[in-house]
């Protein structure tokens, strides 16, 4: 590097910027195009939300928890779900585990084309494969709002099983979904993966080491990217996934390509998944006969349910006083703990490395700011 | 012609007084683009193409750009020179120095007998080619020369600019 | 139509004289390098003027004014290297603080 | 082999773009809806916002202004007043039902809370207005609309919830004539609803700006009573079961009762099962320690809460 | 210019000497302004539109049939725009900074040849005037950016600087090589050394390298993806336009796109044969057919920079200027030497192969050298 010493440049990237995936905002500093400093800047998305959840019914947080991950309001409804029912001790129906099975898989694969799409369109490949990723994306929406009502806040699971049956109409709606991914991913790595351009961008750029990873508690694609073979689907068998037969895929460099390429290849494990539940799903109540709406309580006590998100591990930490409301409601975002690591693998990188890398760690605001 | 001769003069003038008198930095060097755009137009006019397109190639495309990565590199980013003023303390003398020597050219000038001198026709047809053959014939020597002077004015410059890491 | 060769001639010693104006009077090292680029063009203009009025189906004058430039390109960039360098030293590049002539 | 990555691209972004053109099926490819030409067919179970059913004329809607999603309604974007007769005889109807849509997050919990199935989702999302507050709030009579209407955007729902519904049964409020239905925005003066403004942009503690005003006129409202004894027919075992009787009257009645009678006729008897159980069954859980929580009466506000909170403390259960 | 002049004193002797010299001046500048800016709107249109299909949307429909009036609705909508300058910003520097953009992008129009005998001036240098001229705009790139007074400008400004600067030296030596073959500088002179079968410079060994060198250059010095750095959105917002707007801003589109367009011109004259092709010899109409082939193949060339825009990803400020310095300017040194080869060959066969060796060799070590480390083969474990 150049010992001339300029002037350093105070860069303030965001919150208005185009490639901030919200209203984030990283303070740099750069030596030329160097980063030498990097402070991320959050809080602007900041709406109380666990303050909210402390407020409310224990169903009157549901809806709120749609707009955390404002991308997987599935799994979002999962996390919490889970958490309530450990705590009320609600069993859920062997088909409501299918269905969020279903369901929460589906958002994977939602999540992970677009994060790999807003990531090359970080690199600057113009939106092209973003909107590829949105074509897809846009029939697991369609799918979505004929189940649920909505197309993003789903709002769609309740303690003990799930607000709407699936019937034979949408589960071959949902085949066919899958069915069909499995061409779009090809289609889609044969558009990136091996472009030149990519590799020399993303290969041996924003590397995490493992150690660092771990110490830092990252979670999710980002860590397994970096060797960390830890996934809660494995690891909790919550649900009903000890009953699949899939694969974590687990890379060792930690740099922004692997990122890249392990969201392609659990795509590809997801589709899997959704494969078997949708081949063995079973009939019988989409939830539990003790789960009730009004005047729902938990008995006093604590309670930390978590799920593998898109993003990582989502977990809700809640403790109830015996009430309508929860005592504490506390969440615990992937999105905001893998964010804690930005500036370690920024340093050094240039501007245009920044910004894949933010990109390659798969934000959304509305989990960081919460 | 006089007209043109005229405006291109009065841009390049007004382009070199400019480039001496301007505090910021950053507009000298706009304004001595301006006189150097000045200077080609003159050459095209004097019928040498050639020289006015090497002209805007080595000086805007070159020497500008060196000039303002030097800017770049040794100032403040706005290109202002501070609060001192730009001129030195003697500055009146470099001025009465320039003045006079500005004076006495102009007298020569007009003593000479070339004053009143017109051109040959001078024409632009095959002047590039017959450049070229010159260069690789009378003149390969001085062009082997120059070669070697720019690529010791090259290495020159990379190992005047990276001393000091070397130092490190 | 065409101008009688004096007026060129007036035009290059004006320029040169503003050039070194400019070259005596300048603190910033990078100014004195481009008034001295001024002067470098206006002999430039010099030796095409003259050719243009003066060859006899030479192109000795276009010769000059090429071989010129390219000492020209050649002697700004060592120039500006020498200024970074300098610049580096005293971090300034007022050629009035630059005094010491110690490394 | 340098070079297949870029070309490999260049091919596919060149099937994309000759498919866009000779692609049989149009969703393939261009999966973008012209809006304002075309729609896109919405599922049945799409929603937007709520919206009342009524059986046959508006005046037999089928709500009961029993609060329950007044209540449960997460961001808190409805607001109901129980339409009274001139006696102050509660008509079981709402005369003020208004929904801000400015808050309405879409949930849908209002729906599932809902134990009358009188309130739904509608399909309807072309909401847009030029005002920022009062247009974005909906009165009752646009929240209104008809079975049929439900019928319409949603056959599969409303049949079943037709199926379930028990056979209607006739309001006894049938032969009085209708009255125009008054919304929120009528009952309040322009100060108030300046003030509620204020209030509404976050000048927080800017006065005792109470949300939504119209509770205070409500009150108003009722305080001049002449009680005309009820002519309502007394059951048996729980004579105050009747929400046409006012809360000292029911009080009196059950003033020789058992606790648990007490409770229950402190209640605002509309078994709306706002708290989780009808009337009767909240009294007991109360009187037998099941629940300690004596504010969850939504229908009976203040007066009711305040009764419960006098009767439990006299039982000494709190 | 001269063929109008003796046209219009032929045919209209009665006009005045100096107004028939200012028509004959004007005319060719009024036409070639013209048909440029037209193309230029129409490039907008073609260039959003295609974007569009390439990424499965529609492009613009609304505006005329089939959104042919966007580029239309679009200036209107530029024009009427607030135009804004930052208080900070060095105001003369800031409004010079469009208008010079423009400039010389319509400058390179006055060389380059759109129909046989149709060229505004026939400059001797014409190329290297082109390539000199083109130059030009860095300054106008920089002058936006440093007088913005905006952070994310002066880095895309510096970014331009270093872009163009770079790229400059391999164009002109890839230009190098066509002078060579042709003997002149003169841009009629160089599509008029193509004509004859396969003439075209493309269809030889070193013709087809300083091809693909001279469109990558050109492809960086208007910066198009992958090179468009000194804009990049998603990294500087827009880079040195980023405070601008209204007609200015629209004026950096213009001066973008017609350079593009020029660009393209230069690239068709000096390797695809300029406005040669089936008919562009016949007395009548020739200029009209040869005009035809000219938009063509100029056509040919847009297309492969929308295309590109719409597939690749952008490369990285380092790597840009590597791949200009360390790969294409070695290639464009080692193509003259093919050059040299070929012209000297004893038979035209020799020369095909050993110019075609030469190059190959070059390419193949070049690539090596410095694709070295670069891209690797990931594998990835699975865990069950």
């Amino acid at each position: 590097m150049s010992t001339i010493e300029t002037q350093m440049l105070e860069v303030s990237l965001g919150p208005q910027h185009p490639s901030t995936h919200g209203v984030f905002r990283m303070d740099v500093v750069l030596d030329g195009e160097y980063v030498v400093k990097l402070k991320p800047v959050m809080g602007y998305l900041h709406r109380n939300h666990e303050q909210i959840g402390e407020k409310m019914t224990w169903l009157g947080s549901m809806p709120y928890t749609d707009r955390l991950d404002y991308f997987c309001s599935m799994t979002n409804n999962w996390a919490y779900a889970l958490s309530v029912e450990k705590m009320a001790g609600i069993k859920v129906p062997e088909r409501a585990e299918y269905i969020r099975v279903i369901m929460a898989e589906l958002t994977r694969l939602l999540n992970h084309a677009c994060a790999v799409g807003f990531l090359l369109s970080d690199c600057g490949a113009w939106f092209t494969p973003v909107l590829y990723a949105l074509r897809e994306r846009e029939r697991i929406l369609d799918f979505f709002e004929t189940v649920s009502g909505a197309r993003m806040m789903c709002n769609y699971m309740r303690f003990g099983g799930v607000r709407v049956d699936l019937d034979e109409q949408s589960l071959a709606m949902a085949r066919a979904i899958v069915a069909r991914w499995p061409a779009f991913l090809d289609e889609f790595e044969k558009l990136m993966t091996e472009n030149e351009v990519l590799l020399a961008r993303t290969q041996r750029v924003g590397i995490l080491p493992r150690e660092l990873a771990i110490n830092a508690s990252v979670s999710g694609p980002v860590a397994r990217a970096s060797g960390v073979a830890y996934d809660i689907r494995k690891v909790d068998k919550y649900g009903v996934y000890d009953r699949f037969d899939f694969r974590v895929p687990v890379g060792e460099t930690g740099d922004t390509f692997d990122r890249f390429m392990i969201r392609i290849l659990e795509m590809r494990e997801s589709v899997k998944i959704l494969h078997q539940a949708l081949r063995d799903i079973p009939s019988g109540p989409c939830i539990a006969p003790e789960s009730k709406l009004r005047g729902f309580k938990v008995p006093a006590g604590d309670g930390y349910g978590r799920i593998e998100s898109p993003k990582g591990e989502l977990g809700f930490y809640l403790v109830s006083e015996g009430g309508a409301k929860p005592y504490r409601y506390h969440v615990r975002p992937p999105s905001f703990v893998n964010l804690t690591i930005l500036e370690d693998m920024c340093l050094g990188h240039k501007v245009a490395d920044a910004i894949i890398i933010l990109g390659s760690i798969d934000i959304v605001l509305g989990e960081v700011d919460r | 012609m006089t007209i043109v001769f005229l405006t291109l003069s009065a841009i390049t003038v007004l382009g070199a007084l400019l480039a001496v008198t301007l505090r910021n930095l950053v507009h000298c060097l706009l304004a001595l683009v301006l006189f150097f755009m000045g200077i080609a137009g003159h050459f095209f006019l004097l019928k040498a193409d050639f020289l006015g397109a090497v002209q805007i190639l080595i000086y805007i495309g070159a020497v500008a750009v060196l000039i303002l990565f030097a800017i770049m590199l040794t100032r403040n980013i706005s290109g202002t020179e501070g609060g001192r003023g730009s001129l030195g303390g003697a500055w009146w003398l470099g001025v009465g120095i320039a003045t006079t020597l500005a004076g006495a050219m102009c007298v020569f000038v007009r003593r000479s007998d070339l004053v009143s001198k017109l051109p040959y026709g001078a024409t632009e047809e095959g002047v590039v080619k017959e450049i070229g053959k010159l260069l690789v014939t009378d003149w390969v020597v001085p062009l082997e020369i120059m070669a070697v002077l720019l690529t010791a004015a090259l290495i020159g410059a990379v190992v005047i600019a990276l001393e000091e890491e070397k130092k490190r | 139509m065409s101008v009688p060769l004096g007026y060129y001639l007036i035009l290059g010693g004006v320029l040169f004289a503003i050039g070194l104006c400019g070259a005596l009077t300048r603190k910033n090292a990078i100014a004195v390098l481009m008034s001295i680029e001024i002067m470098f063009n206006a002999a430039i203009l010099n030796f095409v003027v003259f050719w243009y009025y003066l060859h006899n189906g030479a192109l000795t004058g276009q010769m000059f004014a090429l071989f010129a430039i390219a000492v020209a390109a050649a002697e700004s960039a060592v120039g500006l290297a020498l200024v970074i360098s300098v610049y580096r030293h005293y971090k300034s590049v007022d050629v009035n603080e630059m005094r010491s002539l110690k490394g | 082999m340098i070079g297949k990555g870029l070309m490999d691209g260049l091919v596919v972004t060149a099937k994309n773009f000759v498919g866009s053109y000779f692609d049989g099926n149009r969703k393939e490819r261009l999966f973008t809806y012209q809006y304002p030409e075309e729609r896109m067919p919405l599922p049945e179970n799409s929603r937007t916002f709520p919206f009342l059913v009524y059986d046959g004329t508006p005046d037999q809607m089928r709500c009961t202004a029993c609060k329950v999603c007044e209540t449960e309604c997460p961001p808190q974007c409805i607001c109901i007043v129980m339409d009274r007769d001139a006696n102050g005889k509660p008509l079981r109807r709402p005369t003020v039902f208004d929904i801000d849509t400015s808050v309405c997050m879409q949930c849908g919990i209002c729906v599932e809370v809902c134990p009358f199935n009188a309130i739904k989702m509608d399909c309807d999302f072309e909401r847009s207005q030029y005002a920022r507050f009062d247009d974005l709030i909906t009165h009752l009579p646009t929240l209104l609309k008809s079975n049929e209407y439900y019928h319409q955007i949603k056959s599969a729902e409303a049949t079943r919830v037709d199926a379930t519904r028990k056979p209607a049964k006739k309001p006894a409020a049938a032969p009085t004539p209708v009255k125009p239905v008054p919304t929120s925005t009528d009952m309040r003066t322009e100060d108030e609803r300046q003030a509620w403004q204020r209030g509404y942009q976050g000048e927080v503690g800017a006065g005792e700006i109470v949300w939504p005003p119209v509770v205070l006129k409500k009150q108003s409202a009722r305080t001049p009573l002449e009680q005309s004894v009820s002519s309502a027919p007394a059951a048996n075992d729980v004579p105050w079961h009747d929400s046409g009787i006012e809360l000292e009257k029911r009080m009196e009645m059950a003033k020789e009762r058992p606790l648990a009678d007490k409770l229950m006729a402190a209640m605002a008897q509309v078994d709306c099962q706002a708290c989780g159980y009808d009337c009767r069954g909240y009294a007991n859980a109360l009187a037998s320690g099941e629940s300690k929580d004596y504010s969850r009466c939504a229908p009976g506000e203040e007066p009711t809460k305040n009764m419960l909170e006098k009767l439990m403390k006299e039982a000494g259960k709190i | 210019m001269d063929a109008i002049y003796k046209l219009i004193q032929h045919y209209a002797p009665k006009i005045p000497d100096l107004l028939a010299l200012a028509l004959a001046v004007l005319l060719p500048i009024a036409i070639v302004m013209g048909v440029f800016l037209t193309v230029f709107a129409l490039l907008t249109w073609v260039e959003r539109k295609a974007l569009g299909r390439i990424q499965n949307r529609r492009g613009p429909n609304r505006v005329g049939p089939v959104g042919l009036f966007q580029p239309v609705a679009d200036g209107l909508k530029l024009l009427t725009k607030e135009d804004i300058v930052p208080a900070a910003a060095d105001k003369v520097v800031h409004f010079l900074a469009p208008v010079l953009t423009v400039v010389p992008a319509f400058m390179v129009l006055a060389v380059v040849p759109v129909a046989k005998g149709f060229v505004p001036v026939d400059l001797n240098i014409g190329v290297l005037f082109a390539l000199a001229v083109s130059t030009g705009s860095v300054l106008a790139l920089f002058m936006a950016g440093w007088a913005s007074r905006n952070k994310f400008s002066l880095l895309g400004a510096m970014r331009s600087v270093a872009q163009v600067v770079s790229y400059e030296v391999p164009m002109v030596m890839a230009a190098v090589v066509i002078l060579m073959a042709a003997g002149t500088l003169s841009s009629v002179g160089i599509v008029e050394a193509q004509r004859g079968l396969a003439g075209w410079f493309v269809f030889k060994p070193w013709g087809l390298v300083a091809f693909v060198i001279f469109q990558l250059c050109a492809m960086a010095e208007v910066a198009r993806t992958p090179f468009d750095l000194p804009e990049a959105e998603s990294e500087i917002v827009a880079g040195y336009h980023t405070e601008y707007s209204g007609f200015k801003f629209a004026l950096f589109q213009m001066g973008e796109y017609v350079a593009a367009i020029t660009m393209g011109g230069i690239t068709v004259t000096m390797f695809l044969g300029g406005y040669l092709g089936p008919g562009s010899d016949l007395p009548k109409i020739g200029w009209l057919v040869s005009a035809g082939w000219f938009f063509a193949k100029l056509g040919i060339i847009v297309v492969i920079n929308i295309w590109a825009r719409g597939t690749w990803p952008r490369v990285r400020v380092d790597q840009l200027l590597g791949f200009a310095w360390k790969l294409l300017l070695p290639l464009a040194l080692v193509n003259i030497v093919a050059m040299a080869i070929w012209h000297f060959a004893s038979n035209k066969l020799v020369g095909w192969g050993a110019s075609a060796v030469v190059l190959a060799v070059a390419i193949v070590a070049l690539v090596k050298i410095n694709t070295g480390q670069t891209f690797e083969k990931r594998s990835y474990r699975f865990i069950s």
